[in-house]
């Protein structure tokens, strides 16, 4: 696998369709769905190559050595004396154990959200375009190892979501739209600057001996690098470094969604087409978190050991607030996305935790959240697709009416109830694990539990309301899935049951990174070891 | 003589731009009948006149040398790379602006006037030369009055609507005033120094001292003339109308250009007259008497603020992209305000990539208006679904004067703000952030009106010629392309930043 | 015969039903006859559990065969080593019988629903579900970890929420498999709290491994209140699971679901499994720990058992007595007497079951009539239904020569002791009672349904005796409701070889200090003087010994007493019941709403939740999302300056920008007057002003 | 018999120079602003001479007023030919009328 550039395939290969589809004429509908199809599923091939060469044991995290299908290439390099008059910047991409769940998350996703685009008729063209490039965009953020690179495609994704949801969406579409760009702009703003901060905080050596600035992501989390006088250097502890921290942590909070950030959240899944539903719950949410555990955690070490706490407190806020707020609502969509508020606070809990477990737990449950919430809303869109209405309370024995699909459904509701047996159980079982073992975070993990509770409560009266109960006679017509459907639906149960019964499977893959990520962090590491990088 | 001889070579593309306008006017004159041959004249001369500039690159002397009385030598006309880079961004806009007004309606309506309206242009063209390299107070007045008055009588030019008019009145009106109040601060300032040169007075200030208050006085006065023709806050009044009002073409080139000419003369006016020393690190040591940072830092926020604000509520295209405009000039005054070389090459790397996406943004509007006559934001309703090609590229304008990456707007902010970091102005960045967030309502609003509301049948298919099309992507094309590799940009702005003197 | 084989078998026997499962719900509609496959398979699961059982007891007897496996390894920082989450197998003695019991009745139960579900549009799916339950038992059963057992636990409760609902389109049965779900999950969050407490600090979840640790001495968090809050926690699982007081109030609800379910999953297996983790960490309890259990068993037997005395759903009141005879178990566990109470688990999934599906021959036979008031003298027409239940019911009100004697005698002594031992004197008088009450009750059914003149004549007309495929699993469970099969001796359980060689009372490990004294061991000079078992401590057994026939004489006269009762009211009529009733006004409403509870809970939690909840949806909407009339206001203010602006106004905090940028940009607007004086106005000031602010004096 | 001064000179031009402010914001009628522009023009011609005078600063001074006056005399046509078309479109050339563009 040396040399080939997989990461650079696998993330501009969209790009490439895109450009294609382009050039399709407008009335070619069936040939652009069919590309746009490929592309994706030779996204999964590619991610299933990545992963059959990946070495377990390398750890990555803040080692560039221990770094995985490295590519990496000076793009932007002025030579000059003053530091605007030398500007280095990397193509700089790679994966450990912290990427390498969240690439196969997306590559699976993002095929799966294109089979549930099939229904889309309306400027199809464009429709694909946007998706493809939505999807280079979101793979670039997992790979990327420069923050220059990261940034761009970060921002990459904020347009053609706009625009998914804006022209593809529901009645509100537009406000929903404009929120979700508002609210993402806001953050990354604060991220970019924290970027510059850091920017002029590290140094990376030349071969000359020269010290330039750098983005380099791996510059930024060894104290080596980190200049004397640079505004957001660990040498010199500032409340800036507070600030960008907490500028950064926002930013990342806004994309989880946290509490009291959520708010855009329920708008964007309601108003969007179901696809587009599925990729924001399946990937774009974990890209928050794992902004979080890629740059807050390695660069602020010491400020990260501080606020544990209050992650944690912010975690359990966010599982309990989203469940309860789920509980009293009447439209499916809406339940649908505030348990994923609340199933993200996992994620937060178990990143608090700053364990192994901990954190095993919670790249897993984003994971697993990926794949459940996926599912939950593309039955929600089967459901929407044939009765177009999303009330909880318009329907009722549905499960006489369509035995399959609610199957499925039970299958998905279970899983993210943590049904042992269902991968969501583990993710969730690791994460109390390691909260819980952690002393600071043990009252709170505690707490926390009572979601367990109120997700069965919210989740079952929904199964109930909609498919138990006599038959509502409006519905008498309604038909089971289809080959598409099916299509859609079965790769994730599997893949959720897999996970469940084999959970290594998934664990193995993060376990080295996580572990070196917590050593890091909680810097049973000191500087000299690994200033020789 | 022989210093006159040289002083003549050093201003050869002045010369070139002259006779090039001399040329104009007398075929003008020639042909009465057809006058379609206009248009390629002039941007022959433009052609030849930007070729002579790329000549002059890397190469710096003084025109006109007055050494007496002082040790070091200095001129009226500096002419230094920092001079050429501002001169190309005028060629390069002129190019466009030809062809712009090559497919514009508006234009091709006063035909037979034609060869007025390109000698204009090159009068314009001529005042911006000189305010670009001019360092005598004498010279600087000059050519903004020979700029100003040609812009005076553009802006009027078709007199197909009211507002033609009313747009040239105003401008007349405004810019009198202020090239008055400027003259008036010369006056002060020469009484008090004695000389009207930007370097003897630099050197008179940085050994005795002068009345704080006058002198204060007269700069504010200079800044006032220079202030008008940069369109920034509290002096920007004029803008917004005179850019509705003008041909679209017109208001493309001063959205532009004549920016471009006046930020080059508010640089080299304080570089050359207040910075007494550049240290190693590049950052500019400034004479203690009058308190540049502060106020141009206010005068940029407010200018930013006041411009994305106000540009929220405008339903007129034109309009909306004046204020964005004045908001802009507040972007490249940061530039300015950390008074070292890292933020000229960002200014100077801002001005480049704000000519194309700008001039863009004016093209498309430009295109549409000349399909259905109007520039109204509802007018724009499903347009990307009907003409795709504008759509698009409307967007990428707009995304990058947004500054998101990955067009070249963001590389320009980028590059802004890390010269404010570097500064340790993160204050002043964060308002600038917050402000391009704003700044974000009114573009992205455009693209809710072409995207987001389906078109209607009375939607208009622009349906644009090869050429202009063609236009179009050299316009979108390196948008995209210096968003993902700017070092050339970079480069060349780094080699462009060294003004005579000092 | 080796271990390896048990364990194979055992494990084979596991996933067999699973099989069955997977198999019956993806092929079953193509191929109806799929559950006879299942059938099959179970009857076959069965047959292998009690080679299994033989094996088991005759070669290994006094050994326990364990085998495991790591499941999920990784790091385990910040604490430095490895976790190792391993999964397992424990055949001991009690797993053992417990798999011949959970494959016995299933296997019994397959059958008889063979012809009570028949022509049931789902009638498929349901012997699916079934084998879904079982899998999900035996791993309970057979598990040698708490994780496993907690994994195990859920699906249990899946299953079963699974089957309660099975008539799904009848509303009552999909709110019952919903609160039995959820009502088991309040349990199972304290069961996963102490799971967790004794992993961080075992960093183990398997039994033996952690029981070690505590014997070691190795406290969690170093403090005995947090290994008593372990126990208790872990505990609380088996509340919820086995419907002990206060989350009793799932399990009357679950008769819902269909007659054989009830019979395996809500009297015989499931619900036992509560007292099945009790017994596994029997072990690692305090005495603290002990007397809450104890409490609240004894609590909850007495108060089913009042509630049981009236109602007249046949169903119910066996419910009812199920629960009560958990709290019995519960209460002999929390008292000590670890042996008794699983036998007692044991026989009475036997006789339970068997009145479990006698209740649903009748019910079969009276087309799903369930009120005992209608029912009467089914005893001529089904003969075989109704000697099988007086069986039974002998063998739940504890009359000698039947099973329920011996176990129930053995709890009641046990509590004795506890009561000479401690002083505890409430909780064998609790006992007693309830052994009266449950006498009681239990031949008011009888007689209501069986003895007397027929209510319905209608119905009782179209009533027969069931084939053959219901009465067989009735007769087989009825014989094993007999004593011979559990000692040669009727009246004492102790010569028995059940308790003599299979049970043994495990020693426990917790600290001296945290037991009760009579559980503290005795030294072993003080054991070598008497003769024989020595369980806990000699001071311990002697008052076992010193409190057996008592508490059989009790048992035997309190319960003849409640049959006594039974007879006078029912039989002879003397005491008009109706009459005693109204007498008892307060008394009979409170018994026949089960004392009100599901109301309080309503009142209370359950819609103080979904109130809380609306109210917070609301706060989500209006205060986080933008300020209540805040929103409104200031749309309605901004749709005047434009119209777009309205569509656009981004609530929450964009709101907030939103309104402000648009407030600020219309003042800025306003400046703009097109007037070119009032601009050079703003000029001239502007450079008057600028001068005031930046003048260098 | 009083000694006329710089300071003479520096107050008549600041007294233009309000008066030809004045002149620009309060006349109604176009060409009168334009009148009010040249008052402040001279005014800055008289200080340019008046320093030059006194100040020892050679004939630059009266160099630059030259130019000055030249530029106005150019500025002053076409203001007129602008006023000239305002006329023809307003029918007025009161600036106060003019105000089409705004907001």
């Amino acid at each position: 696998m040396v040399g080939f550039p997989i990461l650079s395939l696998i993330t501009f290969l969209p790009v490439l369709g895109m450009i294609a589809i382009l050039f399709f004429p407008k009335e070619q509908v069936k040939p652009v769905k069919y590309l746009s199809l490929v592309i994706t599923a030779i996204q999964v091939v590619l991610a299933i190559v990545l992963l059959s060469n990946y070495n377990y044991s390398a750890a990555g995290v803040y080692d560039e050595k221990s770094f995985q299908f490295i590519e990496k290439f000076r793009w932007i390099n002025i030579t000059g004396l003053s530091w605007l008059g030398n500007v280095k910047i990397d193509y700089f991409m790679g994966v450990d154990g912290l990427s390498t769940p969240m690439v196969l998350l997306t590559a699976i996703i993002s095929f799966i959200a294109t089979l549930s685009s099939w229904t889309i008729n309306k400027s199809v063209k464009g429709y694909f375009a946007l998706f493809l490039l939505l999807d280079a965009g979101m793979m670039g953020v997992f790979v990327a190892l420069d923050f220059f690179l990261f940034y761009i495609f970060w921002e990459l994704m904020l347009l053609p979501m706009y625009f998914l949801i804006g022209i593809w969406g529901g009645p509100r579409k537009e406000y929903a739209a404009i929120k979700f760009f508002i609210y993402t702009l806001l953050g990354s703003v604060f991220i970019l600057l924290s970027m510059i901060g850091l920017y002029f905080s590290t140094t990376e050596t030349l071969a000359d001996g020269s010290k330039v600035y750098t983005f380099n992501m791996l510059a930024m989390m060894n104290p080596a690098n980190s200049t004397q006088d640079g505004i957001l250097s660990i040498l010199n502890p500032n409340n800036l470094r507070f600030a960008a921290y907490i500028a950064l942590f926002a930013g990342f909070a806004i994309k989880i969604p946290m509490f009291p950030f959520h708010t855009w959240l329920p708008d964007a899944h309601v108003e969007a087409p179901t696809p587009i539903s599925v990729i924001l719950a399946g990937v774009l949410l974990k890209m928050g978190t794992y902004g979080i555990l890629r740059i807050n955690y390695p660069m602020f070490p010491e400020i990260t050991r501080q606020l544990m706490w209050w992650i944690a407190l912010f975690g359990m806020i966010n599982i309990i607030y989203g469940a309860l707020v789920a509980l009293a609502q009447k439209d499916f969509k809406k339940l649908i996305a505030y348990s994923s508020v609340s199933h993200m606070g996992y994620v937060l809990l178990g990143m608090a935790s700053l364990s192994t477990s901990g954190i095993n737990g919670a790249i897993f449950q984003m994971f697993n959240h990926g794949t459940i919430t996926a599912m939950l809303f593309l039955i929600v869109g089967v459901i929407y697709d044939r009765a177009h209405t999303r009330g909880l309370n318009d329907f009722g024995g549905l499960a006489a009416q369509m035995p399959v699909y609610t199957g499925f459904v039970t299958v998905a509701f279970f899983a993210a109830i943590g049904l042992p047996g269902m991968s969501g159980f583990i993710s969730e079982a690791l994460v109390f694990v390691g909260s819980f073992g952690v002393e600071l975070t043990r009252i709170l993990a505690m707490v926390s539990t009572l979601g367990i509770l109120l997700g069965a409560a919210y989740m079952l009266w929904t199964l109930q309301r909609i498919f138990f109960g006599p038959l509502n006679e409006k519905w008498s017509s309604l038909t089971d899935l289809d080959k598409r459907e099916y299509a859609m639906l079965v790769p994730l149960a599997l893949i959720i049951i897999f996970l469940g019964v084999y959970p290594s499977a998934m664990l193995d893959i993060m376990n080295t990174s996580v572990n070196s990520l917590v050593n890091f962090v909680s810097g049973n590491i000191d500087s000299l070891t690994i200033s020789g990088l | 003589m022989a210093n006159l001889y040289q002083s003549l070579e050093l201003i050869l593309p002045e010369i070139v731009l002259s006779l090039a306008l001399v040329v104009l006017v007398t075929s003008d004159l020639i042909l009465h009948k057809d006058k379609r041959l206009i248009p390629y004249i002039a941007g022959l001369g433009i052609a030849v006149t930007g070729a002579f500039v790329i000549n002059q690159f890397n190469f710096s002397g003084f025109a006109f040398q007055t050494s007496s009385n002082t040790l070091r030598n200095y001129g009226m006309v500096a002419v230094d790379p920092f001079g050429v880079f501002f001169k190309l961004i005028v060629i390069a806009s002129s190019i466009l602006i030809v062809f712009f007004s090559y497919s514009s309606e508006e234009i091709n309506k006063t035909i037979d006037r034609l060869g007025e309206y390109y000698a204009l242009i090159f009068g314009m063209m001529l005042g911006m030369f000189f305010m670009i390299t001019a360092t005598d107070f004498i010279l600087i007045y000059l050519s903004l009055e020979l700029l100003s008055l040609s812009s005076y009588v553009l802006s009027g030019f078709t007199k197909l609507r009211d507002r033609n008019s009313e747009a040239a009145l105003k401008y007349l009106l405004y810019g009198a005033v202020s090239s008055g109040l400027m003259l008036f601060g010369i006056s002060l300032i020469y009484g008090l120094t004695g000389s009207t040169n930007l370097y003897v007075i630099n050197s008179l200030l940085q050994v005795n001292s002068f009345n704080g208050f006058t002198f204060s006085f007269a700069v504010i006065l200079v800044f006032a003339g220079i202030g008008y023709k940069i369109s920034s806050a509290p002096f920007h009044f004029w803008t917004p109308d005179v850019y509705e009002g003008a041909p679209i073409t017109i208001t493309a080139f001063l959205s532009v250009a004549s920016k471009a000419a006046g930020f080059a003369l508010l640089i080299r006016f304080i570089k050359t007259t207040f910075v007494s020393f550049v240290d190693v690190n590049g950052a500019w040591a400034l004479i203690e008497i009058f308190d540049w940072k502060t106020i141009l830092v206010a005068i940029s926020i407010l200018t930013m603020t006041l411009g994305n604000f106000s540009a929220l509520w405008q339903d007129n295209l034109k309009r909306m992209l004046a204020y964005s405009s004045i908001a802009h000039a507040g972007y490249l005054l940061l530039g300015i305000v950390v008074f070292s070389n890292q933020g000229l090459i960002a200014m100077l790397v801002y001005f480049v990539i704000y000519l194309l996406m700008n001039l863009g943004a004016f093209l498309v509007v430009m295109l549409v208006a000349n399909k259905i006559g109007s520039e109204e934001i509802d007018d724009y309703n499903g347009l990307g679904y009907t003409s795709p090609l504008l759509g698009i590229s409307f967007a990428i304008f707009l995304i990058s004067l947004t500054g998101l990456p990955p067009t070249a707007g963001f590389i320009g902010k980028l590059y802004l703000f890390i010269a404010l970091v570097d500064a340790k102005m993160i204050t002043v960045a964060v308002i600038a952030l917050l402000n391009s967030v704003v700044s974000l309502y009114y573009y992205i609003r455009v693209l809710k009106h072409m995207y987001l509301i389906r078109a209607t049948e009375s939607t208009p298919a622009v349906v644009s010629s090869f050429g202009n099309k063609l236009l179009v992507l050299i316009i979108v094309i390196p948008v995209l392309v210096l968003g993902i590799y700017f070092s050339p940009l970079i480069d060349f702005a780094k080699r462009s930043i060294t003004i005579l003197g000092l | 015969m080796s271990e390896s084989l048990i364990i194979n078998l055992s494990v084979l026997i596991l996933f067999l039903p699973l099989f069955g499962f997977t198999t019956v719900i993806f092929l079953g509609k193509k191929f109806p006859k799929l559950y006879l496959f299942e059938v099959a398979i179970l009857t076959s699961a069965l047959l292998l559990s009690i080679f299994v059982l033989y094996a088991k007891l005759t070669f290994f007897n006094v050994k326990d065969i364990i085998a495991e496996f790591t499941w999920i390894s990784m790091n385990n920082l910040p604490f430095g080593d490895v976790i190792n989450i391993n999964l397992g197998v424990k055949i001991d003695n009690v797993a053992a019988i417990m798999l011949f019991v959970v494959n016995l009745i299933s296997a019994l139960v397959h059958i008889y629903s063979i012809e009570y579900m028949r022509g049931d549009r789902y009638y498929t799916r349901y012997f699916a579900y079934l084998g879904l339950f079982t899998f999900s038992m035996l791993g309970i059963v057979i598990t040698h970890n708490l994780l496993m057992m907690y994994i195990f636990w859920e699906l249990v409760g899946l299953s079963s929420y699974l089957l309660i609902g099975f008539w799904f389109h009848k509303k009552s049965a999909a709110d019952a498999g919903k609160k039995a779900f959820i009502v088991n999950r309040i349990g199972d969050i304290g069961m996963f709290i102490g799971i967790l407490i004794l992993f961080t600090n075992y960093k183990t979840f398997t039994f033996d491994v952690i029981f070690e640790q505590i014997a070691a001495g190795n406290l969690p968090f170093g403090s005995e209140a947090w290994l008593t809050a372990a126990g208790i926690l872990v505990f609380m699982g088996a509340v919820g699971k086995s419907a002990q007081f206060p989350l009793h109030v799932w399990l009357p609800d679950a008769m819902e679901g269909p007659t054989p379910v009830s019979a395996l999953i809500h009297a015989a297996t499931m619900v036992a499994a509560g007292v099945f983790l009790v017994t596994r960490i029997f072990v690692m309890l305090t005495a603290d720990a002990m007397l809450v259990i104890a409490v609240i068993g004894a609590f909850t037997s007495l108060l089913s058992a009042t509630i049981a005395l009236t109602q007249n759903d046949i169903k119910k009141v066996l419910a009812y007595s199920t629960v009560s005879q958990l709290g019995y178990m519960i209460m002999s566990l929390g008292v000590g007497a670890y042996v008794f109470a699983f036998f007692h688990l044991v026989t009475h999934a036997f006789f339970k079951a068997c009145l479990f599906l006698g209740s649903g021959s009748v019910i079969h036979a009276m087309h799903h009539e369930q009120d005992i008031q209608k029912m009467g003298g089914l005893k001529k027409k089904m003969p075989i239904t109704y000697w099988t239940f007086l069986i039974s019911t002998l063998a739940i009100s504890g009359i000698p020569l039947t099973s329920g004697f011996l176990s129930k005698d053995g709890i009641l002594a046990g509590t004795l002791a506890f009561g000479k031992l401690t002083g505890h004197w409430l909780i064998p008088i609790t006992g007693f009672t309830v052994a009266a009450l449950t006498a009681f009750y239990m031949f008011r059914l009888v007689i209501l349904t069986f003895h007397g003149e027929p209510k319905d004549h209608h119905k009782f007309e179209h009533a027969h005796e069931t084939p053959w495929v219901m009465t067989a699993p009735l007769v087989i469970l009825s014989v094993l409701s007999i004593f011979i099969f559990y000692t040669p001796n009727p009246i004492s359980p102790d010569a028995g070889w059940f308790m003599k060689n299979w049970v043994k009372t495990p020693t426990q490990v917790v600290p001296d200090n945290t037991r009760y004294h009579h559980m503290v061991e005795s030294t072993e000079e003080a054991k070598a003087e008497i003769h024989g078992e020595i369980v806990h401590s000699v001071e311990y057994t002697e008052t076992m010994h010193w409190a057996h026939y008592p508490a059989m004489l009790m048992s035997l006269i309190v319960a003849g007493f409640g049959i006594l009762i039974a007879l006078i009211f029912y039989t002879w009529k003397k005491v008009n019941a109706d009459k005693l009733a109204d007498k008892l006004k307060l008394l009979y409403k409170g018994s026949l709403n089960k004392w009100y509870i599901d109301e309080l809970y309503d009142k209370t939690a359950i819609s103080g939740t979904l109130n809380f909840s609306s109210i917070l949806a609301w706060f989500d909407q209006k205060i986080i999302d933008g300020a209540v009339n805040g929103s409104a206001w200031l749309t309605r203010v901004v749709s005047k300056f434009s119209g777009w602006f309205d569509t656009f106004a981004v609530d929450g905090l964009v709101n907030f920008t939103a309104f402000f940028s648009g407030f600020v940009g219309f003042s800025f607007k306003k400046l703009q007057t097109g007037k070119v004086q009032t601009y050079i106005v703003f000029v001239i000031f502007s450079v008057i002003i600028l001068l005031l602010l930046f003048k260098p004096f | 018999m009083l000694q006329v001064g710089l300071t003479h000179f520096l107050v008549v031009s600041a007294i233009l120079f309000s008066f030809g402010i004045y002149g620009i914001v309060t006349r109604k009628n176009a060409v009168m602003v334009l009148m009010g522009i040249e008052l402040v023009l001279n005014a800055a011609n008289i200080n340019f001479i008046a320093f030059a005078k006194y100040g020892n600063f050679g004939f630059s001074g009266q160099m630059i007023a030259l130019f000055v006056i030249i530029l106005a005399a150019a500025e002053a046509a076409i203001a007129l030919a602008i006023v000239l078309n305002i006329y023809k479109t307003f029918l007025s050339v009161n600036v106060d009328e003019i105000d089409h563009l705004k907001e």
